[in-house]
């Protein structure tokens, strides 16, 4: 009922009959759960266009972090509670550590804020108004997706997702199969195992290729000094010359 | 809540889903700061006694109770000063959002049976991710304003809180498996009955698990002797040199915030959440699950035990501040990486291997109308066709005829 | 132990052993040991085992058939019952032969006891039948004992002799345009490697079981000796010499193969037995010559008359075309009266003269004997081995093998060629003075004694002087090598003396001059020369006697006894007596090692008592009489071509009034050459150099050896060598031409083909080359290394393809 | 009374026709997108705009986010209106392992970046032109 009630005052609205329409039913016409989705919405996009606007990298891991925080805020609101988590822990995690590496490596004035010209600016913003246009008329494309079903309008209860998510991990399958869905699926114990393996082979190789070299420029020696301990890297980085010796 | 709203008040559920979470917010809002205030004080007299002082003593009477209240009043009154050549953007929001990060956390966290902001169903990890994100408003804050000091005190804290989280994570796990859900009201109910439920005492491994715990908890929230973020000794102040004022003191409020958080946290996993060491309730005959006044009376006892819990654990880690010298950075992250991480890596499998050898508590031979019931003993992943615990699958996912197993 | 099984597996087993150290020398002789030294061990040792083995097989031939004295006249036929009672063992021929010997009183009754069989068949078209059988009898037991011990000894005597190959060698015969000496590595193995293939194919040519097998081994001796003759190739005169011991040996073999076809065409096989096919045995070619049912007289066979008869045969068989079957019956009961018309009598003479051939050209007789004294040229051993005892011999026994199968004619034809060739060897002995000439020009003239003693029928005295022979002629050479070796020097001119030095080998030179002339103390004893010899010349008597037109072949023989005495003798006492004429030659001369002496002790002892007969009848005659082909024992009388001929039976030559005169000829001839030898070259009552300036233009003639090199040189090579050059001319002065006008046209083709290769091909190719080369410079400005512009990229293209994919499904999605 | 309360509460809050059916439309698959196509777009412009090797590094961050945002909306059954979602589980898990690798991206990615900086002394992606043609 609440779906034909916003149907109606959006008619009302659509006529434009009347700056004050009667309270009541506007209000109760409010549904909180779009109400919030645009709230995190609003708050997702514009962090991530200041992430584009923004010159100091530190300022841009900060909407960054807004930006995937109000993300997860969608998950949750999606019904996907255990993403939603996981976008927190990881994302703002590797944000975080993202935003460390960008005070430790442009801490000092010149490297800050590294400007790109005016017209490159203007020519992505061309190329990124060009593609956004491309997806959002992708994205109004299917009138299924445009409005859900009128059952959609009382909201239906969250079914708990990370279990059979793990489950599924495990290679388990308990989750009814989506629309259309012909066949057996499949769990993705093996994918999750390889995922596992891949990360211990990412994070070695990391330590490898981010491992204290010896430099033969004072310059890089401070670089590399600066993975181990931040502090002696920023207390040299003030006398730092901007144009650090090229190897 | 809620409901009780809807149906006494007739208030249209809109406006009273708000005002509950108006209520539930005030409500944790106050226990931060109250809690805040309270901690406050009980250090400096802690500390004094330590150090075999007296501390506060004439603000409000004896025992300078009100000293908290009185400094708080100075706060709100200082100049709020911001350094030359400081990122005020940032330097303005880091303290709101360490806040925040502190504050989000405890929606997920149950005072009692059904006292919880929001019920999640991935409550612990929630809480734990969003604990993670206070360090932002450390590190922002750290760089904002301009000031070696603060710089190396935010990055000092990035480094620990970043490494800690990884053998925190682990701890945090070895409940969560025992409990089969990640739902904190779910683990806490597992371990209704006598203390003889509760996880620490679940078998060695989680024992050992929660003095890892401990450790951890204390270094992601920088207490000594862990706080290097704000090392006195060597850094003026750490991150927060340079503020001043209300600022500061939102600083210090996440930061009590949090220690009250973990404790809390630490007695849900492993001291039985809002359960006391006697099952009083179950002995009076009283179940928390009705909504009379009966079962508000047992909660609030409930959440008289959380409370309790969660102070007890927040004066340990004061004595242990005023007891332990502060480690270097370096033996800071042996101890994380060489101790912590493979201890809880160890019992972690430890713990699981138990659980598939004899399921079920340590302690077995209570009389079983004390101890918990016989259905939930041997719940977890292993059982039914699904293996579906009880507080994860849902109805949804119950039956077993969609249960697949990969090819 | 039955003969029959054994005997072919011990002498198979002897015939192998030499090829298997062949093949181990040949694989891996540089391995064995320094420079390969072991490598006369290893054949040294085949030869020995196959020595062994023969010994072996010839014990189990006399246990078999004891060696009785022979008896002629009535008591013939129990000793062909006798013989018939071992006889049944064999089989093919040796059993037939036995029973008709048996059945016919007249003294020709005893066949042959022979064993033939086929190990392996090469070819089986039609009649014919290519195979690797045996056929054995007395005579090949003895050909294999012989064969191997001579080859025995010279193995011993090559280890030493050879030695110098097992270090590198500086041939100071070759001089290299440089002016220096040829410097070579040894070849120690290659050389007994040679040895011991030749040895496979010698005792392959002697246990052959038929023609063809035997022509196989034939050519295969030819190209052994063309190794050996030709070891030291570096030197002109030694590839010189083996070119042309093969390529005369090349003209003989074309007679023998025209002998061979004749025969396959005439009778359709080549077996010299009867051979045990499917359907009874078909008969071979003794059988088929000399008919059991004849008495084994020589007569023309059915199929040469047919064959002959070719046209009578296709009136025929024109006429009776109506009933096919009808004809043969009709030509079988023809062919008595088309032989009593002499068909195919021709093709027998032809079959046996082309076989002679063969054996003229590899032992040496009147028209091609000018190779042997040139294969002198290869090391000693060979000579003493290949070119003294064996391979010679094989033209001689081939001839013995082959005797059933001759006709009167060709065995006139084959005495006169033997007494020339006697004659003439003889002659140019005299006056060689290279002591392994003279030795070669005896040997010569000894294989025209046994090939003048076969043609007048002496088949055993041939035979016997072939075995003789072999040991006392390989006795002299070993005997030259030695002084050879002991002087570095061929010429008897720069010797003399030697006895004193090397008495060993004087000794035992001595011992084999005494052999070869027949020494002998008349009617009591004598050296192994002295029987056969006597054997031969009272069969010439015999011979002349039966039809005096032809009593000149008994004077040769006589003439030819006294001028072997003569030059042999001549021979030693300028070698060993008299005073050193060279001394720094005499000085370092010394005698030979053991090695080298101990073959000569046993070679002289052999020349002593080879020919010896003991009391109860052993000795080799009597063993040969075992081998004596059937129907050869009686006296034949025919021939068509030089009137009539009358081959004695050779018993007769026994009878005292023969036997006593050739007894004497022979002592005196041989008396008076010596005696005039030592007046010539001893005592020194005539001088030398006076008779030869007096018979000047004689002397001359016979040191330009009668002129024979010369004389093929002017009829053969010269003329070839024009038409050569003729052909050569005509080659450059035409044919040239004509190539390389041709290959200057395709020249300038080429050319023009080349020129739009590079311009128009190429310029293509380089063109689409630089077009792509310019191409990627261009599209390298693409890559600008700056990743955000690589990102714009990507994003550009990405909506690019949107779009137009939206255009392009845009009614689908409208449906 | 609480009506004439709430009545005059929302009076006073005039909110506006617009917004009101704005908020009170329910939420689709599309909303999603929406967003989806923003954080993508903005990801992709990071790429392109920023020459801090961090900000390109942020603006992938922003990419994957963007997808991924897809793939938890098409696997939400609440989104579909209580019907049975296009993707189901399987958008979450996918979901999932984007994070994931986006974590071990981020990794190397950093490590490459330090790297970089230790050859170069900047972190500028456009000093970063070896490999240009």
């Amino acid at each position: 009922m609440m779906g034909d009630a916003a149907i109606a005052v959006m008619a009302a609205g659509a006529v434009g009959q009347g700056g004050m329409p009667f309270g009541s039913p506007l209000l109760a016409a409010v549904n909180w759960q779009a109400a919030f989705f645009m709230l995190f919405a609003a708050l997702a996009c514009a962090c991530a266009v200041a992430v584009v606007l923004a010159d100091n990298v530190v300022r841009m891991a900060f909407y960054l972090v807004l930006s995937l925080g109000a993300t997860a805020g969608l998950f949750f609101l999606a019904g996907a509670d255990f993403i939603g988590a996981m976008q927190l822990m990881i994302y703002v995690g590797g944000t975080l550590v993202l935003l460390v590496f960008g005070v430790m490596l442009t801490a000092q004035a010149p490297f800050v804020a590294i400007k790109p010209s005016s017209g490159d600016k203007v020519l992505a913003g061309m190329v990124g108004a060009a593609l956004l246009a491309v997806l959002l008329q992708a994205a109004f494309r299917v009138e299924a997706w445009r409005r859900p079903a009128a059952a959609a309008a009382e909201p239906v209860a969250a079914a708990p997702s990370a279990t059979p998510l793990g489950m599924a991990l495990l290679g388990i399958r308990v989750d009814e199969p989506p629309a259309g869905a012909v066949g057996t699926r499949g769990g993705y114990l093996l994918p999750f195992e390889i995922v596992s393996v891949h990360l211990l082979v990412v994070l070695v190789g990391a330590a490898y290729l981010a491992r204290a070299k010896r430099r033969r420029t004072p310059r890089a020696i401070d670089a590399a000094a600066s993975m181990v301990s931040p502090q002696e890297r920023v207390g040299v980085a003030g006398g730092v010359p901007a144009a650090g010796g090229r190897r | 809540m809620a409901a009780f709203l809807i149906n006494t008040l007739g208030l249209p559920d809109w406006l009273a889903w708000t005002v509950t979470a108006v209520i539930a917010a005030v409500l944790i809002l106050h226990v931060i700061a109250g809690g805040a205030l309270v901690f406050i004080w009980a250090e400096r007299k802690i500390a004094a006694r330590i150090q075999d002082r007296l501390g506060p003593t004439r603000t409000g009477g004896r025992f300078g109770w009100l000293q908290s209240l009185a400094d708080g009043i100075k706060l709100l009154a200082k100049e709020d000063l911001m350094p030359e050549g400081a990122d005020g953007l940032l330097f303005r929001i880091a303290p709101y959002v360490s806040f925040c990060a502190s504050f989000c956390a405890f929606i997920a966290l149950p005072f009692a049976f059904d006292f919880v902001g929001q019920r999640l169903n991935v409550g612990v990890f929630f809480v734990v991710a969003v604990l993670g994100l206070e360090v932002f408003g450390v590190i922002l804050a750290g760089y904002a304003s301009a000031s070696k000091w603060s710089l190396f005190g935010a990055m000092r804290e990035a480094a620990q809180v970043v490494s800690y989280e990884v053998p925190l994570g682990m701890c945090v796990v070895v409940p969560v498996m025992l409990a089969g859900s990640m739902d904190l009201v779910t683990i806490a109910e597992k371990q209704a009955g006598w203390f003889t439920s509760w996880y620490l005492f679940h078998d060695p491994f989680t024992f050992v698990v929660f003095w890892v715990y401990v450790t951890c908890a204390v270094a992601s929230v920088n207490r000594a002797p862990f706080d290097l973020a704000e090392a006195e000794s060597e850094l003026v102040a750490g991150f927060h040199t340079e503020y001043s004022g209300l600022r500061w003191s939102f600083f210090f409020m996440a930061e009590y915030g949090s220690m009250f958080l973990v404790s809390a946290l630490a007695a849900v996993l492993f001291l039985g959440g809002w359960n006391g060491p006697v099952p009083v309730a179950r002995l009076l005959g009283l179940s928390e699950g009705t909504g009379d006044t009966a079962g508000y009376f047992v909660r609030l006892l409930g959440c008289g035990n959380l409370l309790l819990k969660a102070t007890l654990g927040v004066l340990i880690m004061m004595w242990v501040r005023w007891t332990l010298p502060r480690l270097r950075i370096d033996q800071v992250m042996t101890t994380c990486l060489k101790y912590c991480t493979p201890i809880a890596a160890a019992m972690f499998a430890g713990a699981m291997l138990w659980q598939l050898a004899l399921p079920g508590g340590l302690i077995r031979g209570l009389p079983s109308w004390v101890s918990r019931p016989a259905g939930e003993v041997r719940e977890g992943w292993l059982e039914g066709p699904g293996g579906l615990p009880a507080g994860g699958g849902g109805a949804r996912a119950a039956s077993p005829s969609v249960v697949r197993v990969m090819p | 132990m039955e003969p029959a099984s054994q005997l072919p597996t011990l002498l198979g087993l002897a015939w192998l052993a030499p090829l298997l150290s062949f093949v181990a020398i040949l694989f891996f002789g540089p391995r064995m040991g320094h420079h390969g030294r072991n490598a006369a061990w290893v054949a040294t040792a085949a030869i020995v085992v196959s020595l062994v083995l023969s010994l072996t097989a010839l014990g189990t031939w006399l246990a078999a058939h004891p060696v009785v004295a022979v008896e002629h006249g009535g008591h013939a036929s129990a000793d062909a019952g006798h013989g018939d009672g071992h006889g049944a063992a064999g089989h093919g021929e040796g059993h037939a032969a036995g029973h008709a010997a048996g059945h016919d009183g007249h003294g020709a009754g005893r066949g042959p006891h022979a064993y033939a069989g086929d190990w392996y068949t090469l070819y089986q078209g039609g009649s014919l039948r290519l195979s690797i059988g045996w056929y054995i009898d007395a005579l090949t037991v003895l050909m294999f004992v012989v064969v191997t011990f001579i080859a025995t000894c010279i193995h011993v005597y090559a280890s030493g002799y050879m030695h110098d190959e097992l270090h590198d060698v500086t041939d100071h015969e070759v001089h290299l345009s440089s002016g220096g000496h040829l410097h070579r590595p040894g070849r120690f193995p290659r050389f007994f490697q040679a040895l011991s293939l030749f040895c496979f194919s010698m005792l392959g040519i002697v246990i052959a079981g038929n023609l063809a097998m035997v022509f196989i081994f034939w050519e295969l001796v030819g190209i052994c000796s063309w190794f050996l003759i030709g070891f030291y190739y570096e030197r002109k005169s030694a590839s010189t010499a083996a070119n042309k011991a093969f390529i005369v040996n090349r003209v003989g073999d074309f007679g023998m193969l025209i002998g061979l076809m004749a025969l396959w065409g005439g009778l359709g096989t080549l077996h010299f037995a009867d051979v045990a096919a499917a359907g009874g045995s078909r008969p071979g070619l003794f059988s088929l010559v000399r008919p059991a049912a004849a008495g084994h007289a020589l007569q023309v066979p059915d199929g040469m008359v047919a064959f002959a008869a070719a046209d009578e045969v296709a009136r025929i068989a024109a006429d009776r075309t109506l009933d096919p079957g009808g004809v043969d019956a009709e030509i079988a009961g023809r062919v008595v009266d088309w032989r009593s018309r002499g068909y195919g009598r021709w093709l027998l003479f032809i079959a046996g003269v082309g076989i002679f051939c063969g054996c003229v050209g590899k032992s040496a007789q009147f028209p091609l004997f000018v190779w042997l004294p040139d294969a002198m040229e290869g090391p000693t051993p060979v000579s003493a081995l290949v070119h003294s005892a064996t391979m010679v011999a094989a033209g001689v026994y081939l001839v013995g093998r082959f005797y059933p199968v001759l006709t009167p004619d060709v065995l006139l034809v084959i005495a006169v060629v033997g007494a020339i060739t006697l004659f003439i060897a003889a002659t140019i002995a005299l006056v060689a003075n290279d002591i392994k000439r003279v030795l070669a020009y005896s040997t010569v003239s000894q294989l025209g004694y046994m090939m003048l003693a076969l043609g007048v029928g002496g088949w055993a005295a041939g035979l016997f002087h072939l075995v003789t022979h072999a040991f006392f002629k390989s006795l002299l050479f070993l005997c030259s090598g030695s002084v050879i070796h002991a002087c570095h020097t061929n010429d008897m001119r720069k010797m003399g003396g030697l006895a004193r030095v090397m008495p060993w080998t004087a000794g035992t030179m001595l011992v084999g001059c005494l052999a070869i002339i027949g020494a002998g103390v008349p009617f009591v004893v004598g050296l192994s020369g002295y029987y056969s010899k006597d054997a031969i010349l009272a069969q010439a008597l015999s011979f002349s006697r039966a039809n005096p037109a032809w009593s000149v072949l008994f004077y040769a023989v006589a003439g030819g006894a006294f001028l072997t005495a003569f030059y042999m003798f001549r021979l030693w006492f300028m070698t060993f007596a008299g005073h050193p004429r060279d001394h720094h030659v005499a000085d370092h001369a010394h005698e030979s090692p053991r090695v080298m002496v101990a073959p000569l002790v046993v070679l002289s002892v052999l020349a002593v008592v080879a020919g010896w007969t003991l009391p109860g009848g052993f000795g080799l005659p009597n063993l040969l009489e075992q081998a004596r082909p059937s129907g050869t024992e009686a006296t034949a009388i025919g021939g068509f071509v030089f009137g009539q001929v009358t081959v004695p039976a050779e018993h007769e030559s026994h009878e005292g009034a023969i036997h006593v005169i050739a007894t004497l000829t022979a002592f005196c001839t041989a008396a008076a050459g010596v005696l005039l030898a030592a007046a010539m070259y001893l005592w020194r009552v005539v001088s030398p150099e006076t008779v030869a300036a007096m018979f000047r233009p004689l002397y001359s003639f016979l040191a330009h050896r009668w002129w024979f090199d010369e004389l093929y040189d002017a009829i053969f090579v010269q003329p070839v060598l024009g038409i050569s050059r003729l052909a050569s001319g005509v080659d450059r002065g035409v044919i040239d031409r004509i190539i390389d006008g041709v290959a200057w046209t395709a020249r300038q083709l080429a050319g023009l083909d080349a020129w739009i290769d590079r311009t128009i091909v190429d310029g293509l190719v380089n063109a689409t080359a630089s077009a792509t080369w310019t191409a990627g410079m261009e599209m390298k400005k693409l890559q600008t290394g700056r990743l955000r512009q690589y990102v714009m990229f990507i994003v550009i293209g990405t909506v690019a393809l949107f779009v137009l994919a939206s255009m392009l499904f845009r009614s689908a999605h409208a449906g | 009374m609480s009506q004439a309360v709430l009545a005059g509460f929302v009076t006073a809050a005039a909110v506006p026709t617009f917004a009101a059916g704005f908020l009170s439309a329910p939420v689709g698959v599309a909303h999603y997108l929406v967003v989806g196509a923003v954080l993508f777009t903005a990801g992709v412009v990071c790429m392109v705009v920023k020459r801090n090797a961090l900000g390109v590094l942020m603006g992938i961050e922003l990419v994957l986010n963007g997808a991924n945002v897809n793939f938890v909306a098409f696997s939400s059954p609440d989104l579909r209106g209580g019907g049975p979602p296009a993707l189901g589980l399987d958008g979450q898990a996918i979901a999932l392992f984007v994070i994931l690798l986006a974590a071990a991206e981020a990794a190397v990615a950093l490590a490459i970046t330090l790297n970089f900086y230790n050859n170069h002394a900047t972190v500028d992606v456009d000093r970063a032109d070896e490999l240009k043609g």
